[in-house]
């Protein structure tokens, strides 16, 4: 299986502060890659510098064939890179209807791929000529997933997107983004609800302290509970 | 030190440019005999005052204030205007400066209280709207300010050229009432810098400081940021007015080009820029800078531009002329800006060896 | 393109018409206060007209704000500069000025302003480049250099046409007024009301309903996922400040025929008037900077007929009672 | 009357968002609280809430018998409401000790002194000098703030809290993005603060080993609402932070 997307020794300042310290990944052609860790280990920042919004300061960046590590956004995302910020970052101003007008790069709206949203998100549907700004959490995360799914995109970004959603939103994402999968993208996805996590991840990095502190198959991590405890710092007590 | 509010120079060549500056403003009338000279020594004083309280609201809180001239102008005019109508006595003195000061004073507080809250943008534009409408207005209330002719006046006895304090035979000097306004003028604007000094290097000056690098976090240390950018924002207007009296005295007279206009808010930038921003010293050497520029480079220019005019180049005459003397300025404003926004003081004291941040011990 | 029938009711926010109703309702009660209804008309299409222009003057900078966190302290140096260039047609053409035709006023008018609007727009791209370019993020130093730039340009036009007030008089066709019975409308505020609503109906219709539009507007909100999204918003904001400035520029011939003449220190006092007006509107907002710009003409057009001696102040008067009633202006823009 | 803070049905909505939803609680002096939950759960907002950065849509917040739901922040910090943030939140180009210093003055309520130099007040100088050798920073004290390491900068936000002495110590992440070694300085701190039991401590923090080690009580935000409330040993056994940290139940996503 070729990698889609590749970082080798990148780090990353972000004023004074080097919050990236040499990460090397890889994210395989059509496979949902998961980037698990704690508040504060580097996973926002790790998207956001695939991305071009914040610069490496060294090391490389290959998506395809292609370096980006030191192209600018816009250029980056012409490669057919989408992303999902943590923020969700909905235009709120604009309309729904806005919103995806100005996310379908290329042309106009593709009814058929348009259907094919709503099936997930009827919300959106629903609320189609409303401003962004007056929906919900949820349905500005699905806005914000549907933002980057209108034109087929070859890498997805997405940054913790059931995060703050009620647990039935959780499982509409869920399905959503497994169906994405199945279309053929190739997603890294920042997650911190392992269970999500579990659901949709065929391979895991975990990050600490802007480092990658362990790489491998997610459904050995998911049977892998001492594991899980010592990457992640989180208690299953309750579970054993 | 405790003159100096603990906060020297901390270079040895600021300190011997200042020291220099001020024993020079000092012995002028000795030095540097006829009225030029000393018109350009009491415009020092008076700017290096004028723009050390500038520096209080730029340098120290951060806020860029466009109605500085206003509160000069207000000093000035309430001076004049007291001499002009009570006659040339000390009563009218005092009260000119009983009513421009504080009026000063309350006008920077209710511009203060009401666009300090937001966005030091705001503050900008609304000093800069304001300061236009007192410039209109102060310019249309001719028969209480004399519109674009201003208001000369006499000064009282003592102050007049005539008086002579000490005649020549003495000290071979002779020690007129000229010559004490001007030491009037040099004390009382050194006072003024020396208070500014100590307000900034106060525990009050310290939390401007903080406001201005961190407003939300001093917030959260329990500091009322408004009040304390107001506060700021008075005592600025205070000594802005303070100076517009001296100069007002100096000149015995007020009006529209001498203390109102928006190109001495120009100047008062570039001198602030120019010696570098939170340093008060900076001030001294800003205004001496361009004052002495100002008044010897602008009459070089009319004679580059009249040569330029007589070799029969195009353009050049009219961009030397010494009516484009602000041209140049605010092209030097830019490059300063720029490439040396710590100023003269911030370079002299970065090269001096000191490494500290903020106060060294 | 899908247009989907909303099959439930729509959470459609509440529109906050207040500050629209505001000058209609100052209109309103001024009627009463003026007596004779024909002064009352005249005023209040003084106004607009006056109102037209100045917001055209605004727009750029309140856009440029919005968009990019940039406060061209400068501005108003393209609105002289537009001006003066005005003039440079104009005086060759004093003959077809004078002409009493107005397809001949017009012929010398429209290149006028063309290419018043170019030339202010391409010092637009200069002045982005050189001045703003390096300070963004800054805003103390953007006050400052855009300050230093202001003067500069303002110097430059009186050493290029010297200080003296260079005569700029309306076409002759444009003179005079249409009366309406008793009610006298001059002319030329007439075509000044039809060039600022067709330029607020232009800049309504582009934000609104075009692609480019919904990306400004996108941009004024988040930048970087404008980015994210594909699309070069360097260049997006370098063509709004252009656009800005060549409007900037309009707004000056304009202006400058209004007063018939030209002189380089009009960028000071006109400088003053936009502030206020983006103030008033709230900073980014173009609605309000409308709704500010018709304010102010309002009040100065009635202010001066009612109170003259209130007029030199009544701006600051106005700007005073709009902040008390909402601090950050009519129509705050919500990301800053 | 011994002190206390409460919030009564706090919430506040951004938007179509309820970031803080109803959350009543009360924390008690001599007692640490914990509040866990999972990243966006509104654990930094509630913070904000109390600390006054934000301003509740309704309810109410009672601080030591008063109501001070609609103060603003610099006087609840004045009441002794202390705060450390979780961005590092200091004057940048002043020095270490300067930054504490100014936290000393504004505890002893100098606000407005402006004609003497602030050498003179020996006493804000020697405290603030005392409370950064407490936090190991006494030999950085003339440094610009600034140049200090991510972990030291850490410490300084602490310093500048002590320096307010307030009655409620608010942590939010305090060891966030601290490296291993720099961790227990912090923790030691804290531990320390707990001696004196007529303090109120809340801390907000992700890593379960420390909440263990330091909370005698935790409370659990889950989507802005309130969903645990108890000793530490069996809030975290419970169910329903199971789910709030780690998801949706395995039965339902099957």
């Amino acid at each position: 299986m070729t990698d889609l997307l590749k970082l080798s020794g990148v780090h990353t300042n972000i004023g004074r502060y080097h919050i990236l310290q040499g990460i090397d990944l890889a994210v395989p052609q059509g496979q949902v890659t998961m980037l698990l860790g704690r508040n504060g280990a580097g996973k926002t920042t790790t998207l956001r510098t695939i991305m071009g919004l914040w610069q490496a300061s060294s090391g490389e960046i290959t998506f395809g064939s292609e370096r980006i590590e030191s192209r600018a956004t816009p250029d980056i995302a012409r490669l057919g890179v989408g992303y999902v910020p943590e923020s969700m970052a909905v235009f709120s101003d604009l309309t729904v209807k806005e919103n995806l007008v100005l996310a379908a790069r290329d042309g106009p709206l593709d009814d058929t791929q348009l259907d094919w949203i709503f099936g997930f998100f009827p919300a959106l549907r629903r609320f189609w000529l409303s401003r962004a700004g007056s929906l919900s959490g949820g349905q500005k995360q699905m806005l914000s997933i549907a933002r980057a799914i209108i034109e087929p995109r070859k890498l997805l970004l997405i940054d913790e997107p059931t995060k703050g959603l009620a647990p039935a939103i959780v499982m509409a994402l869920i399905e959503c983004l497994k169906e994405i999968k199945r279309k053929g993208a190739t997603i890294l996805l920042v997650e911190q609800n392992f269970f999500a996590a579990r659901e949709l991840g065929d391979s895991v990095l975990v990050m600490d302290n802007g480092t990658i502190v362990h790489r491998g198959e997610m459904a050995d991590l998911a049977a892998d509970v001492p594991l899980q405890e010592r990457l992640l710092g989180l208690s299953l007590e309750a579970h054993q | 030190m405790m003159i100096l509010s603990g906060d020297p120079p901390r270079s040895r060549v600021l300190t011997l440019v200042l020291v220099v500056i001020i024993l020079a403003l000092a012995a002028t009338p000795f030095l540097f005999p006829g009225a030029k000279a000393l018109n350009v020594a009491a415009k020092i004083c008076v700017f290096a005052a004028l723009v050390a309280s500038y520096d209080l609201l730029l340098g120290y809180t951060g806020s860029v204030s466009f109605a500085h001239t206003m509160f000069y102008g207000i000093g000035s005019y309430a001076i004049a205007i007291a001499l002009y109508g009570m006659g040339p006595n000390w009563a009218a003195v005092a009260t000119g400066i009983v009513v421009g000061l504080p009026l000063a004073a309350l006008l920077a507080l209710a511009i203060g209280l009401f666009s300090l809250r937001v966005a030091a943008i705001f503050f900008a534009m609304i000093t800069l709207a304001v300061a236009s409408a007192f410039q209109v207005l102060a310019s249309q209330l001719s028969w209480l300010t004399g519109g674009e002719d201003g208001r000369s006046f006499q000064l009282p006895e003592l102050l007049r050229p005539g008086t002579v304090l000490i005649s020549k035979n003495m000290f071979g000097f002779e020690i007129n009432g000229r010559i004490l306004t001007f030491y009037l003028v040099f004390a009382v604007s050194a006072m003024m810098i020396l208070a500014l000094l100590r307000v900034v290097n106060s525990p009050f000056g310290r939390v401007l400081q903080a406001i201005r690098e961190n407003r939300f976090r001093a917030e959260a240390l329990g500091f009322r940021t408004v009040f304390h950018l107001t506060y700021a924002n008075c005592l600025a207007a205070l000594v802005a007015a303070g100076a517009g009296v001296l100069n007002a005295l100096w000149l015995r007279y007020a009006g529209p080009d001498t203390s109102l206009s928006f190109s001495i808010m120009l100047d008062i930038l570039l001198m602030v820029v120019i010696g570098g921003m939170g340093t008060i010293y900076g001030a001294i050497i800003g205004a001496t800078i361009f004052i002495l520029a100002q008044n010897y480079l602008q009459s070089l220019m009319g004679v580059a531009s009249k040569a330029a005019s007589e070799a029969g180049l195009p353009l050049l005459p009219g961009l030397l002329h010494p009516d484009r003397w602000l041209l140049w300025l605010g092209l030097l404003f830019i490059a300063s800006v720029y490439f040396f926004p710590s100023g003269v003081v911030g370079r002299l004291r970065h090269g001096g060896g000191d490494k500290g941040v903020g106060t060294s011990h | 393109m899908t247009e989907l029938a909303a099959s439930d009711p729509l959470p459609k926010p509440k529109r906050d018409i207040a500050p629209i109703l505001l000058p209609i309702a100052l209109a309103l009660l001024m009627i009463p206060l003026i007596g004779s209804t024909s002064s009352w008309l005249t005023l209040t299409a003084a106004s607009l007209a006056m109102g037209m222009m100045i917001f055209i003057m605004a727009s750029g900078l309140t856009l440029v704000f919005g968009l990019m966190d940039v406060l061209n302290f400068g501005h108003g140096a393209f609105i002289a500069v537009g001006a003066y260039i005005a003039t440079l047609v104009f005086a060759p053409f004093a003959a077809s000025v004078q002409a009493d035709s107005l397809l001949v006023n017009l012929a010398v008018l429209a290149p006028a302003a063309l290419l018043s609007m170019a030339v202010s727009g391409a010092l637009g791209l200069v002045v982005e480049r050189v001045l703003i370019l390096p300070v963004y993020g800054q805003h103390l130093k953007q006050i400052l250099m855009t300050t230093g730039g202001l003067i500069v340009a303002e110097q430059t036009l009186y050493a290029l046409w010297g200080p003296q007030i260079i005569p700029m008089p309306l076409p002759a066709s444009l003179r005079g007024s249409f009366i309406l019975g008793d009610v006298a409308i001059a002319k030329y505020r007439v075509l000044a009301m039809f060039i600022g609503l067709a330029v607020f109906i232009a800049i309504q219709l582009v934000l609104n309903r075009t692609k480019l539009g919904l990306l400004i507007r996108a941009g004024v909100e988040n930048r970087e996922m404008v980015e994210a999204l594909g699309y070069r918003i360097r260049r997006l904001f370098l063509g709004v400040f252009m656009t800005g400035s060549a409007l900037a520029g309009l707004g000056g011939v304009m202006w400058a025929l209004y007063r018939e003449q030209v002189h380089a220190s009009m960028s000071d006092e006109l400088t003053v008037l936009i502030f206020v007006v983006v103030i008033i509107g709230g900073l980014g907002s173009i609605g309000g900077c409308f709704i500010g710009a018709i304010l102010v003409a309002m009040v100065a057009n009635y202010g001066g007929f009612l109170v003259p001696k209130l007029a030199l102040v009544s701006n600051i008067l106005l700007m005073v009672a709009i902040l008390m009633w909402r601090p950050r202006g009519l129509y705050a823009v919500t990301s800053r | 009357m011994t002190l206390s803070l409460e919030t009564r049905d706090l919430t506040i909505r951004f938007g179509g968002h309820v970031a803080v939803n109803n959350v009543s609680c009360t924390f008690r002096p001599g007692e640490l609280t914990a509040i866990v939950g999972p990243n966006g759960a509104g654990k930094t907002t509630y913070f904000n809430l109390i600390s006054g950065q934000l301003r509740a849509s309704s309810g109410s917040i009672l601080f030591d018998g008063t109501d001070i739901t609609l103060q603003s922040a610099p006087l609840r910090t004045r009441a002794g409401l202390g705060r450390a943030f979780q961005l590092t939140n200091l004057f940048p180009n002043l020095t270490v000790e300067e930054n504490v210093r100014l936290a000393v003055q504004a505890a002893s309520g100098t606000h407005y002194d402006m004609l003497r130099p602030w050498m003179v007040r020996r006493d804000l100088v020697a405290r603030a000098d005392a409370i950064l050798d407490q936090v190991a920073l006494g030999n950085r004290r003339s440094v610009a703030a600034t140049t200090l390491s991510h972990g030291d900068q850490r410490k300084l936000e602490v310093a500048l809290m002590i320096a307010l002495e307030p009655k409620v110590f608010m942590f939010d992440e305090p060891t966030a993005g601290m490296s291993i070694d720099e961790v227990p300085v912090v923790l030691n701190l804290i531990a320390q603060l707990k001696q004196d039991k007529s303090k109120i401590i809340l801390l907000v923090e992700h890593k379960m080993d420390v909440v263990r080690s330091l909370a005698d009580r935790i409370i659990v935000l889950h989507n802005g609402q309130l969903v645990a409330d108890g000793q530490p040993a069996e809030v975290i056994a419970s169910p329903v932070v199971q789910e709030a940290y780690l998801g949706v139940a395995p039965k339902s996503a099957a």
